[in-house]
């Protein structure tokens, strides 16, 4: 096996995940769709560290805290998302933009 | 003695600090006996240095290191010569009657002790002046002596007429101490130093000065110039310097103004010393106007020209003081004309005189604007009877002016008439003879319009006190008897003056150019006294004159059209730039605010608040770096 | 001895922190804090000046330590960012005059009676900063120290300042903002100009640094600019961007737009500290990198640098004779001031060096000294618009006075230091450039035209009487108008006392750029 | 050869989990019932999780199992029924087919780009071996993360407690 195919699939999952990030109009699925994008990121992350001339155990390492933090991201999105989700009445992205101008 | 001259100027000093810090406690009685004792011991310390310098000849300077200037060093210091001496002398005596003088005139006035402080500083300023070792430090006192004169001209500050001729006196002898300032520079430049010998030195040889102008700057001019031309243009702006300080001709107008100042003020800074430092700087500088047959040549133009003018606006004026003034004026212009035509003696010769005679007409001025408190002279008349010293002195000093004998001023003036028909300048003998005519004429018709008559005004007029009558009383001695120290049978000062053989250009004795003058004097008086005497034919005569009286009334309307052609485009201009600052070259600031601020709202409206948006945006910004990087290749 | 700058530009910092720590109601404390702040400093630079060795041309008093060095910042080279300071003749006279002005403004500002405590913290924290740009010996403590006087400057102006306040503090960020920019340019650009030379010429010349070429050290690169060579091409690009870095800092026409709003909207002390010190940065840049280390660009641009000081000298002085406001005729008659500076090190010559030092100062002093007599003829009288005063020389006899000698000062008048500071300029100018000297000339009559008629509206002539009634000048007012007064006929008298310390560094600086 | 690759049981596992991942990822964009979108989710995070493993990655790939398939897919089934309500009110509203047409051409442009860059860049040589760690890479990554990543270690757990506290606090009823 080498690099590339790896380093090929994490950019069409970022792809994906970008796109569904930009163009779907509820909260929860941006926020999936970025998790996804992590997910991408972290397997470039893993690969290098394998593929390295000289292997990493630091890449796995980065992945973890990647996954520690998307976990915290993803709980507080989701609590701002409720939050809204109550006083508004709406997931929709495209209401939350108080904070123009 | 020699050893003590330095005390002469620092006195005045130590009396203007003592005034400064103590001065408004003081009374009136001890400030003026601070003050006169300390021009009273500088006159007699100058008495002995002018006995000391009679038997040795000029002195070193002594002198201390002040500053270093580039590869020189400038010094500060002073120095004793035969010229240093005598002006010494002038001014030492002229202060201390005028300092006398002023305690009855300024009597009662709220700041007395300011007054005398103003004095005291321009006393020293104009000692340090004359005394002086090099010329940077003569256009330090020089510029001095011009500020106590801005203080002492606006000393009644409130009077909106003085606080105008203050500045107007500042800022046109400004116009020439620039001229002086850049005079001076030159010459450090072409020769290396400020010291007066170091440069009349080299002016005798121009090559040493070819070598220090070949060296100088990327300018073209400076390789055009010809070490003639630069010696020629260097004493051309010395004398602009002169001409602003003894207001000659074109930049007289200060002076009449001035006497908006005080009248001891006048008889001191405006007639005896300091307005006949301009006189003093061309008889200091006078080998670089020997090496300038040009310079020389316009000294003399502008002094004979100068003479005659203020002499023709002199006829015709009301106040009394004025008259006195533009008489100055042309007295100065005597003394140009005498330097430049080479009579280097004459025109100290006649500074002296005039010092005397002038400066007692303004005392004597002084003390009848002080017992009928106005300048007019046809508010006055009569005065004869109720002034009798005031009349006496004043007639001694008319006399002197006009130039009758035995008086001073026949001597001088005579010297002067005969030098520069001696040397071939007709045309300005005849400008000097007519000067000296018109002369006559306006002072006694000053002295026929105060004195003699009925008295018209209402205020009972008396004689002043002993500070005002001594003072007179002196000076009138002195303006009677000062020419004999100078005549052809025994030219004392002309010994004096020239210890080391003769300088410039001194004419032998003329009977009958001396017999013509005399005769333009008498002449004068006589047509003063039948205009003006009996007070009728004078209206008449006036009406028969017609434009030129008008001209001569306005002053040749020579303020009016320096307000026209100077002061209005300056301040035309200024306000347009002012215009131009505000609105164009702020405006283009403000504008390319304005633009970047326009820009910024228009564009808030792109941002819509949605991260979508924001995130699409984004992702083309990437894909044209991306796109970008791989077109030029090598980043990818 | 040694570390004597260090403790001087520390010791206001320390003050400032004292001042935040005390609480906001305690004026008087704060206030003798920032006095007392301003003034230990002050007294360390006297005694630096006093043990100033005259003979010596090289960085006196050094300190330094350092801070980080970057590995391979260019070329394997290691750069070293240091903490330095030292001073040399053209940078002792300076720091002794942010010492003088500082204190005074300290006192000027006991009239300051909103938001005291951040008052003073700004005013403290200005003065570290212009102490630390002046006695920085290192490039990046230069441009640190730089950068904090514009935070404190923008503060100043912008908290305590007229109507239009925020207007003139945006616009007083914006163009030194802007000028540092390209200051820093030319900076890094000189650093690693030098750095590349020298590692070039590393083997035909003896460096005594070698190989230490990546530097940030001003007397490193002072001493070593000239042995290397740097290209004329460099030195011209350098030069250029040094230039317009300075005519932006020193607002010369026709960037100068944001000085006179500066001044017309700040309080009087900001003016003192703005007018008598920050603004002779500028000018120390030019003298200390462009003119000291780039002989060949200056020697190029010489001829433009006249040109573009004859061009703000007449600008200035005209337009001040149209200044409606005293505040904006004393930013123009600066303005007028400075470009004769810069006529005058376009002359190269060791005298207008010299000179240059002496009107930086002297302005300082003469600028401090009318802004503080304006101001404290406008906290009676209300107004600083020259229409509407009028014979103040009644009421106010003392301030009317020291106001006229601060004005004959700025024209120029000998026994003052305006004399030998205008002599020396034009001595230099007239050296190199004869025509544009004589047309310079004209401002001292401009000058003396726009001040006196700006004195004689202001104090002379009948009292206005829509003034209200006024006492004259205070003991606290005493203090900063005798010590400058003082000051100002001191250097008049005696400009030995400046002469003899400059005269080695301007020599130095006249042999490197062959004049 | 695949694409250039040896066919080896590695090379067809990557194939597979590739496939699985795209075509996860694809569907969970494309559908619009909420329980297929969860499912859909899962095959994503699990096709991750098994690519990690082929990578060696055994730790990192059941961590992802359990945070990813577990944790969050859970925690996002559960928002979206919470919040079905709007869901169904604006699952209608999607997005314009000009916007979507141009960010996917963006989209596409950008990760060409990067395919391309991928595969014209030197690499490092291949590693044949599964495992290139000669040590258990639990061990590895405790040693990493207790001696060198201490401090970002504790830092990662002080965020995720701040995260807790701060979503209770953000998603509680305001009283």
């Amino acid at each position: 096996m080498a690099l590339q195919p790896f380093l090929a699939l994490a950019a069409i999952l970022f792809g994906l995940g970008l796109y569904g990030a930009l163009t779907k109009r509820n909260l929860i699925i941006v926020l999936i769709s970025i998790e996804m994008m992590l997910n991408a990121a972290n397997i470039n992350l893993v690969a290098f560290a394998h593929f390295l001339p000289k292997p990493n155990i630091e890449g796995q390492v980065y992945a973890l805290f990647n996954i520690a933090i998307a976990a915290a991201e993803v709980a507080v999105g989701l609590a701002i998302l409720l939050s809204f989700f109550r006083t508004r009445d709406t997931s929709d992205v495209r209401d939350m933009n108080s904070m123009k101008w | 003695m020699i050893g003590l001259t330095w005390l002469v100027p620092v006195l005045p000093l130590v009396a203007y600090l003592v005034l400064l810090f103590t001065g408004k406690r003081m009374s009136e009685v001890a400030i003026t006996t601070i003050s006169v004792l300390a021009v009273l011991i500088g006159f007699v310390i100058s008495i002995t240095v002018v006995s000391s310098v009679a038997g040795h000849g000029p002195y070193a300077p002594v002198v201390y290191n002040w500053l270093t200037f580039g590869p020189t060093t400038i010094t500060m210091g002073y120095q004793v010569t035969n010229l240093n001496a005598l002006m010494l002398l002038v001014v030492t005596l002229v202060s201390t009657l005028v300092f006398l003088f002023s305690k009855s005139y300024m009597h009662g006035d709220e700041r007395f002790s300011r007054f005398y402080q103003y004095l005291n500083l321009f006393v020293f300023s104009m000692l340090g002046l004359v005394i002086t070792s090099n010329l940077l430090e003569l256009y330090i006192f020089w510029e001095l002596v011009g500020v106590c004169s801005y203080l002492l001209v606006g000393f009644w500050y409130f009077k909106p007429e003085a606080a105008v001729a203050a500045k107007k006196a500042f800022i046109v002898t400004r116009v020439g101490d620039v001229g002086l300032f850049i005079g001076v520079i030159l010459l450090y430049l072409g020769t290396g130093s400020f010291d007066f010998t170091t440069i009349f030195a080299h002016l005798h040889h121009f090559s040493s000065m070819q070598s220090a102008l070949g060296a100088m700057g990327r300018d073209a001019i400076t390789h055009l110039m010809t070490v003639q031309t630069w010696v020629t243009i260097s004493a051309l702006l010395v004398f602009v310097g002169a001409v602003g300080k003894s207001a000659q001709f074109p930049l007289h107008v200060w002076l009449p103004d001035a006497m908006e100042g005080p009248t001891p003020v006048s008889a001191l800074i405006h007639a005896a010393t300091m307005v006949a430092a301009g006189v003093y700087l061309v008889a200091r500088m006078f080998p670089l106007f020997q090496a300038s047959a040009a310079a020389s040549e316009t000294v003399a133009i502008i002094g004979g020209v100068t003479a005659i003018f203020a002499a023709s606006i002199g006829l015709t004026q009301r106040d009394i003081k004025r008259v006195i003034a533009y008489s100055t004026v042309s007295q100065l212009g005597y003394m140009m004309l005498a330097m430049g035509v080479g009579a280097y003696v004459s025109g100290m010769f006649h500074l002296m005189t005039h010092a005397f005679f002038k400066a007692l007409l303004f005392l004597a001025a002084g003390s009848v604007i002080h017992a009928i408190d106005t300048q007019d002279l046809f508010e006055m008349g009569g005065l004869r009877k109720y002034m009798p010293i005031t009349h006496a002195t004043f007639l001694a000093g008319a006399l002197a002016l006009s130039g009758i004998p035995p008086f001073a001023g026949f001597w001088s003036k005579d010297d002067i008439l005969t030098a520069a028909f001696d040397s071939g300048h007709y045309v300005l003998y005849a400008f000097g003879l007519i000067a000296a005519f018109f002369t006559a004429v306006y002072i006694f018709r000053v002295y026929f319009l105060t004195f003699s008559g009925t008295y018209k005004g209402s205020k009972h007029p008396h004689e002043g006190g002993i500070a005002m009558t001594l003072p007179l009383i002196v000076l009138g001695f002195l303006a009677t008897f000062a020419g004999f120290i100078n005549t052809p049978f025994a030219p004392l000062l002309g010994n004096f003056l020239q210890p080391n053989g003769p300088v410039g250009y001194d004419p032998p004795a003329n009977w009958g150019l001396m017999a013509i003058s005399a005769i333009t004097g008498l002449l004068g008086i006589w047509v003063a006294y039948s205009l003006y005497s009996g007070g009728k034919r004078a209206d008449a005569f006036a009406k028969r004159m017609g434009i030129l009286y008008q001209l001569s009334f306005h002053k040749w309307y020579i303020d009016e059209l320096y307000a026209a052609i100077i002061v209005l485009p300056v301040v035309t201009i200024a306000d347009g730039l002012q215009f131009v600052d505000r609105y164009i070259v702020d405006g283009a600031v403000r504008l390319l605010g304005e633009v970047g601020y326009a820009g910024g709202v228009s564009l808030k409206y792109s941002a819509d608040g949605q991260i979508q948006t924001y995130g699409l945006i984004s992702v083309f910004g990437i894909a044209i770096v991306l796109i970008v990087a791989l077109l030029i290749g090598g980043v990818l | 001895m040694e570390d004597v700058l260090l403790l001087i530009v520390v010791i206001p910092l320390i003050a400032g922190l004292f001042v935040l720590a005390m609480p906001a109601r305690s004026h008087g404390v704060i206030r003798a804090i920032g006095l007392i702040g301003a003034l230990i400093p002050a007294c360390f630079a006297l005694a630096a000046y006093l043990a100033f060795d005259q003979r010596q041309i090289n960085l006196q008093f050094p300190f330094t330590t350092t801070w980080m060095s970057i590995a391979n910042a260019y070329n394997s080279l290691t750069l070293h960012i240091n903490l330095g300071f030292g001073v040399d003749g053209i940078s002792m006279p300076l720091v002794m005059l942010v010492g003088v002005v500082s204190t005074l403004t300290m006192i000027r500002s006991f009239k300051v009676t909103e938001r005291v405590k951040s008052h003073y913290f700004w005013l403290l924290f200005l003065t570290m900063g212009m102490y630390g740009v002046f006695a920085a010996s290192g490039i990046f403590t230069f441009f640190f120290f730089l950068e904090s006087t514009l935070v404190a400057g923008y503060l100043l102006i912008n908290i305590w300042g007229g109507e239009k306040r925020h207007y003139a503090a945006t616009k007083f960020l914006i163009y030194r903002g802007l000028a540092s920019v390209v200051l820093l340019a030319g900076l890094i650009g000189l650093a690693y100009v030098y750095a590349s030379t020298a590692q070039a010429a590393s083997n035909s010349v003896f460096i005594p640094n070698a190989p230490n070429f990546l530097t940030f050290s001003i007397s490193q690169l002072l001493t070593e600019a000239q042995l290397i060579h740097i290209p004329a091409a460099s030195q011209d690009v350098l030069f250029l961007v040094f230039l317009l870095a300075v005519l932006m800092e020193e607002a010369f026409v026709p960037f100068h737009t944001w000085l006179p709003d500066t001044h017309e909207q700040s309080d009087t002390g900001t003016n003192m500290m703005i007018g008598g010190a920050l603004m002779k940065i500028g000018l120390y840049v030019m003298l200390r990198f462009a003119v000291s280390m780039l002989p060949l660009g200056l020697a190029h641009y010489a001829t433009w640098l006249a040109v573009l000081g004859l061009v703000s000298i007449l600008y200035g002085a005209i337009v001040a004779i149209a200044s409606k406001d005293w505040r904006r005729l004393i930013a123009f008659s600066s303005i007028s001031h400075m470009g004769l500076v810069l006529l005058a090190i376009g002359s190269m010559q060791e005298i207008g060096i010299q000179g240059a030092v002496f009107m930086l100062v002297s302005s300082g002093l003469l600028t401090a000294l009318l802004f503080f007599t304006v101001g404290a003829q406008a906290d009676r009288t209300g107004t600083y618009k020259i229409e509407n005063l009028g014979g103040l020389s009644k009421s106010l006899p003392v301030i009317s006075g020291v106001m006229l000698v601060a004005a004959l000062g700025s024209v120029g008048l000998p026994g003052l230091s305006g004399f030998i500071s205008e002599f020396s300029l034009f001595v230099g100018g007239f050296a190199a450039f004869p025509t544009l000297s004589a047309l310079a000339s004209l401002s001292m009559i401009l000058a003396a035209f726009y001040l006196l008629w700006a004195m004689q509206r202001t104090t002379f002539g009948p009292a206005n009487q829509a003034l209200p009634d006024m006492v004259d000048a205070d003991v606290i007012e005493y203090v900063p108008m005798v010590i400058l007064v003082a000051l100002v006929v001191l250097l008049g008298v005696f400009p030995g006392v400046l002469g003899d310390v400059v005269h080695g560094t301007a020599q130095a600086i006249a042999a490197r750029i062959g004049g | 050869m695949f694409f250039g690759l040896p066919i080896t049981g590695e090379t067809i596992a990557f194939f597979l989990l590739a496939l699985i991942i795209i075509v996860s990822a694809v569907f969970m964009l494309s559908l619009t019932n909420v329980m297929h979108m969860a499912v859909s989710l899962v095959g994503v995070f699990l096709g991750v999780a098994g690519v990690f493993i082929l990578l060696g990655a055994d730790f990192v790939g059941l961590v992802q199992i359990m945070v990813y398939a577990g944790a969050i897919t859970i925690l996002m089934v559960f928002s979206l029924m919470l919040t079905h309500r709007g869901l169904g009110e604006h699952a209608v509203r999607e997005v314009g087919a000009m916007r979507g047409t141009t960010t996917f051409a963006g989209i596409a442009v950008l990760v060409a780009i990067v395919l391309y860059a991928i595969r014209n860049a030197q690499w490092p040589g291949n590693t044949t071996a599964l495992q290139p760690f000669h040590q258990s890479t639990v061990t590895l990554i405790a040693n990493a993360i207790f001696q060198q990543y201490t401090v970002p270690f504790e830092l990662v757990s002080a965020v995720l407690t701040v995260a807790l506290v701060g979503s209770v606090v953000i998603a509680r009823k305001e009283e």
